[in-house]
């Protein structure tokens, strides 16, 4: 497939859709107040652009910065959990404890005790994006060769040396499956922090801008919030999957050319 | 006249059932939407409801606004919805601090850290900021739990007169309440809200709904408010009569509902000179351009008429 | 230095690939096992490497055996997808030692060298043949200097010309390196030209029924595969593995 | 490890954190509504458990309903972006969109057009759980082995029989990986959505008990909520690792025994 | 019935696998492809296969080419790890004439029994040994009745007697159904008591570097393996090949 045409038809595509939209409004007449027309959404995308930018700046560094911890911390309690069955079953529902507890009834608690509002969000975010890195992380490391665990077990590896030279590259690809669902997640995590708990000082994200359009009943600000929501969230995955082809291209089969191209 | 059909309508309102809707759930629960040949549904807002989006996608038939932004807020969006009623003259919104600071006015809180939402960012924060130079740095997060006030003795909170101070003064601490409509802030609250098309095609039902639902109030600040009591409860299943009871207690102490111009014509009532009151301190903060037709937000056609005064003055007595 | 007594091997889904198997094997031996596909020569040298639990049946071992270095050639590569040949390769003596130093550097590159994959040294597993990645397999297992070295049909996949090299550097090597083997093959041919011993399994449920001792004298040389004697002996381990096959009285 | 280890250790261990709990909450004098004592949690569990648990299942229905959902569009779209690169270029940005967006703001766009509001705590809940199984199915999907596929191409199999008999078996863990997650997704987004669709009355489901339990401070009550949404989640999860296994035991490395027990 | 000009291969690591390689195959024979490890014999039957494409080169086949079936049995067993050996062998059947008749049935247990595995149909293949699961490999590559086979040293992980048995096996079968076949083995005498012709192949990159014909007629016996003049022809092969080996003039 030539270069041009991997970009320019789902280019031409995301055209069809919003020429379709427009088209529907306008022949149904739908008002924006109920349905804005791409139209509007463009409109308020160039004149608010910029102050949706930088809204958007103040979120995706709470957004990073909980990835980077659901990381760390995700790929730590995995490597915890699959050293035994045991300890997987007594700590396990813990995690889910962090998955299902919804960020609007927890964010109190965790204000009473952390003051920076930039750390509430974290935690918050935090909680949202970590459970996708510990459950795949956790199936990848389950997932090792068993062929290569009994080579390691001949030559008596430790625990450690297991799992830096077996367990972790065999949990790699899951890793970085559960990476790029928790990306969205941790992004939409800090998005709903901030409209629970997010108000402080002149440096307000991308909720409060989300919110007010929707409270001031200016719905295609709103959209085009959602827009650049969307548009992050892709960027954030694409990266995460580019990141996973370059470390995976040289053994995995999901980096590989297209099967049916070989 | 008993020949028309019944309407069918839906009514948001801005919050999970409680004390402040009590006018409401007692004309429904006393029938007086039935005796006006309307049937209600009522549907309870709550912290994540976006109810004015439904209302101005004709969703919801009537609205309940908690303040006169919202009003105003569809006149400068140019969406057909208007305010017909005002059932509150005072906006039950309040600031809370503990007593033990000894705080005496409002503008004693201009340097405390306050817990405010980010709807009341864009709300009467913005009256805090013009009429008393509050400022931005002094807002903390506030989740709509008390427990963070409670834990921080130097904090202060937004809240509302018939719910917050009650569960504080629950827990043991004493609060000081400062009521933002004793200090100028004008906004109306529990402002009935329908749209353009509805006044210009069945104005009679709207005059109906407002009618009955300034009955409810009446009968609900001046008769047994049990009926309903059980409504809200049905409703909000963790709702108590002690809180009812409390949140009852505050609309009468304070005259929210029939303070004011509302002592002489009737609950409902709204003027054009609170309005441009209200709206000349926003346009001030630059909330909403100076030249903005504020007077688009809202009609005056429906109420002024003393219905259910009578009956109530005589109930009273 | 092992001696399995009785070892039975029942999987859980009920097949029976070992019953009541016996052999001693001493220090310095180099012993080969032959015998039919699905046997249970696979399976044992699994249990006699510690990987697979017997499900009867004693090894006893001396008592040095504690701190045996095991090499394994798997019947399959078992390399790891993620890694180079050379980090594969390399893998035994970072688990041992730590990071490689210049002498494992070197160690392995002469290893690499013997199975003539020096050239593939930066390659992955999926870019090589199956052959080239059985020799990686093999030089894997002889980076550290084995005490035992168990080794499941590992030149299955060469031409006879590489087989034939590498059969007789791994003579040369045992001799200087003394090291116990259990070497599973189906080449009788290839047994008799390298081991003291060729153990003789039945079909499923494997069990050793014979064990042969090689009557030729070490260094052996590659002229001994002309040898008359040599092929009437591999005529004669062939004739005792076939009679104990279903066919047999055919 | 004995049954009884199994089962007894992971409540002991529970049982001593919520000593040390306890234990604090004493110590330090915290009042209940800072943080209560799971003393408190238990007996509010006692007392509201029956009504709990009614409000438990009404919001179960939608989350099941949810999740079923999920499972078939979410493989159907992955089945779909699989086909070819050019159309998972093409239509991935807008799965995207829909893990990115908030349910908050969302939700009245859906309110407007649809009246059941079981219809919209369903379709607001699928929302936060589809994109798991997406992912995790699509890279399920490209990592079958390549030398079946190569097998497959060799009898000119079919699409759609290559779909069924290599890709799809192929997919099997990863899909299962992904609806793991998913089934915290669903009940949270369910529960999440229920405090957005502003439901009332009896059929209102845990949501609706949560939020007032925090509003009026009865915070004993609402950590009776996590509790049992957190059990529920981990029910969920149990489940589906139960079937999972039950599913791959024949052949896939996590499913098989310990290989530290092997 | 396949002409193939000057195909070279190249991969994107730039290891160059095959460099122009020409031969020709016709209708029903029997071609035995032999040479050292890692010159490109299964690069080759990939791309007859159609597998892989060649960076150069022609591949010309003969008009009914098009709706060819092919069997293939590859250097690894390539068994789907979620289906039974049952369920594994009829998958062939199952693509090409959707769901199994009663036909069917018998056909895979005429093919199952011949490789000796009637009793592990319902085993999956990780509780195979080595051995059985290649069996597997070949029974699928034959329920199909193929017109061109193609075996990357499919009787590697076999023991002699097994092997000899499927050699004579696999030629009656050739014999009654005569499909053309490309025999990718190490094993010379293999190739000289299976094939018509014997290619051999230099060292990477790979090319066919001697055509050889075997000058004896069909049916062939087992007694063939004791004849002078067999054992004389492999040698000649083995010669032929050893000589294009890199240490050939040592
Ligand atoms: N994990 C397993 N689960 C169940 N049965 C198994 C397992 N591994 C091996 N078997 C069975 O045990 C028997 C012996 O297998 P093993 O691999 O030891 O044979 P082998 O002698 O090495 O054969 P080959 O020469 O074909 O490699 C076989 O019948 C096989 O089906
Ligand atoms: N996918 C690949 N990427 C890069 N190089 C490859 C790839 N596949 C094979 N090669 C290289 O091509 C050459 C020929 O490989 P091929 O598998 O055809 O050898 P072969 O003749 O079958 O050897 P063997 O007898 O060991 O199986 C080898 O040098 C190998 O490293
Ligand atoms: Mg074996
Ligand atoms: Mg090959």
């Amino acid at each position: 497939m030539k270069t041009s045409a991997r970009l320019i038809l789902p280019l031409l595509f995301g055209f069809v859709l919003l020429s379709l939209w427009e088209a529907l409004v306008g022949f149904y007449e739908i008002p924006p107040y109920i349905l804005p027309s791409p139209r509007d959404i463009g409109e308020s995308l160039w004149v608010d652009g910029p102050s949706l930018l930088a809204a958007l700046a103040i979120t995706l560094q709470v957004t990073v910065a909980a990835m980077i911890l659901a990381c760390v911390t995700g790929v730590g309690i995995a490597v915890l959990l699959v050293q035994s069955k045991l300890l997987e079953r007594m700590l396990f529902p813990y995690a889910v404890f962090l998955q299902v507890t919804p960020i609007v009834t927890i964010a109190p608690f965790i204000i009473i005790w952390v003051d920076s509002v930039f750390v509430v969000l974290l935690i918050l975010a935090w909680m949202a994006a970590v459970f996708p890195i510990i459950s795949n992380t956790l199936l990848g490391l389950k997932s090792a060769d068993r062929n290569l665990h009994d080579l390691f077990k001949l030559y008596s590896a430790s625990r450690s040396q297991t799992l830096r030279r077996l367990l972790i590259p065999a949990a790699l690809p899951y890793f970085l499956g559960g990476l790029r669902i928790s990306g969205g997640l941790a992004l939409i995590g800090t998005v709903v922090a901030e409209m629970v708990a997010g108000t402080s000082g002149e440096s307000s994200g991308l909720a409060s801008r989300l919110l007010e359009a929707s409270y001031r009943l200016e719905l295609a600000r709103a959209l085009a919030c959602f827009v650049l929501l969307s548009i992050t969230g892709y960027g954030i995955y694409a990266v995460l999957n580019w990141v996973s082809n370059r470390l995976l291209r040289h053994w995995h089969e999901s980096a590989l050319d297209d099967p049916s191209h070989a | 006249d008993s020949s028309f059909a019944t309407d069918q309508i839906t009514f948001g309102t801005d919050w999970r059932a409680q004390a402040e809707h009590g006018g409401f759930y007692q004309a429904l629960a006393l029938g007086f939407y039935d005796d006006a040949g309307i049937d209600v549904t009522i549907r309870q807002g709550g912290p994540q409801v976006n109810h004015s989006q439904l209302l101005a996608a004709g969703r919801l038939d009537f609205g309940m606004s908690p303040n006169s932004f919202l009003p105003i807020n569809f006149a400068f969006q140019e969406i057909p919805v208007v305010a017909v009623a005002a059932m509150f003259q005072k906006d039950p919104a309040v600031l809370i601090a503990h007593a033990s600071r000894g705080h005496q006015t409002l503008s004693n809180l201009k340097t405390e850290k306050i817990m405010i939402s980010p709807e009341t960012r864009i709300g009467f924060w913005r009256f805090l900021k013009v009429r008393y130079g509050f400022t931005d740095n002094q807002i903390a997060p506030y989740t709509f739990n008390v427990a963070p006030f409670l834990a921080d003795a130097t904090s202060v909170q937004q809240g509302y007169l018939t719910s917050e101070p009650f569960v504080i003064d629950e827990a043991g601490i004493e609060p000081s309440v400062f009521l933002l409509a004793d200090s100028g802030y004008a906004s109306y609250a529990a402002v009935i809200q329908t749209s353009q098309r509805m006044i210009d095609s069945n104005p009679d039902l709207v005059q109906r709904f407002v009618d009955a639902s300034i009955r409810g109030w009446y009968s609900f600040l001046y008769t047994d408010p049990a009926p309903a009591y059980a409504l809200i409860k049905r409703d909000n299943a963790d709702m108590t009569d002690e809180l009812l009871n409390y949140g009852h207690e505050m609309l009468r102490r304070y005259g929210l509902v029939d303070s004011g111009d509302a002592a002489l014509n009737g609950i409902g009532i709204m003027t054009e000179a609170r309005w441009r009151a209200f709206f000349d301190v926003m346009a001030e903060d630059n909330v909403y351009p100076a030249d903005l037709d504020f007077t688009k937000a809202y009609t005056l056609r429906f109420i002024g008429k003393r219905v259910g005064m009578d009956a109530v003055l005589r109930g009273a007595d | 230095m092992l001696n399995l007594k009785g070892i039975t091997k029942t999987f859980d889904s009920g097949t029976e690939a070992l019953s009541a198997t016996t052999f001693t094997l001493s220090d310095g031996e180099f012993v080969s096992l032959v015998g039919p596909s699905g046997c249970g020569k696979s399976t044992l040298l699994r249990i006699v490497a510690g990987l697979s639990q017997p499900s009867a049946g004693e090894i006893a071992t001396s008592s040095e055996m504690e701190d045996l270095r095991i090499g394994f050639v798997f019947q399959e590569p078992t390399l790891m997808p993620w890694s180079t040949v050379f980090e594969n390769v390399a893998l035994p003596l970072q688990l041992v030692n730590g990071s490689p130093n210049t002498d494992d550097v070197d160690r392995i590159t002469t290893v690499l060298q013997w199975v003539g994959l020096e050239e593939f040294q930066n390659a992955y597993p999926r870019e090589l043949s199956g052959g080239m990645r059985m020799r990686a397999s093999i030089a894997r297992s002889l980076v550290l200097q084995p005490d035992l070295l168990l080794l499941d049909e590992p030149f299955a996949a060469l031409d006879e010309f590489t087989r034939a090299q590498l059969n007789e550097d791994l003579l040369h090597l045992w001799e200087e390196q003394k090291w116990t083997a259990i070497f599973v093959t189906h080449s009788i041919r290839e047994a008799a030209f390298l081991s003291n011993r060729v153990l003789v399994m039945s079909p499923r449920p494997g069990r050793v029924i014979a064990d042969i001792a090689v009557p030729f004298k070490y260094p052996r040389q590659p002229s001994l595969r002309n040898d008359h004697a040599y092929t009437d002996f591999c005529a004669s381990v062939s004739q005792r593995l076939a009679t104990s096959l279903p066919g047999a009285n055919q």
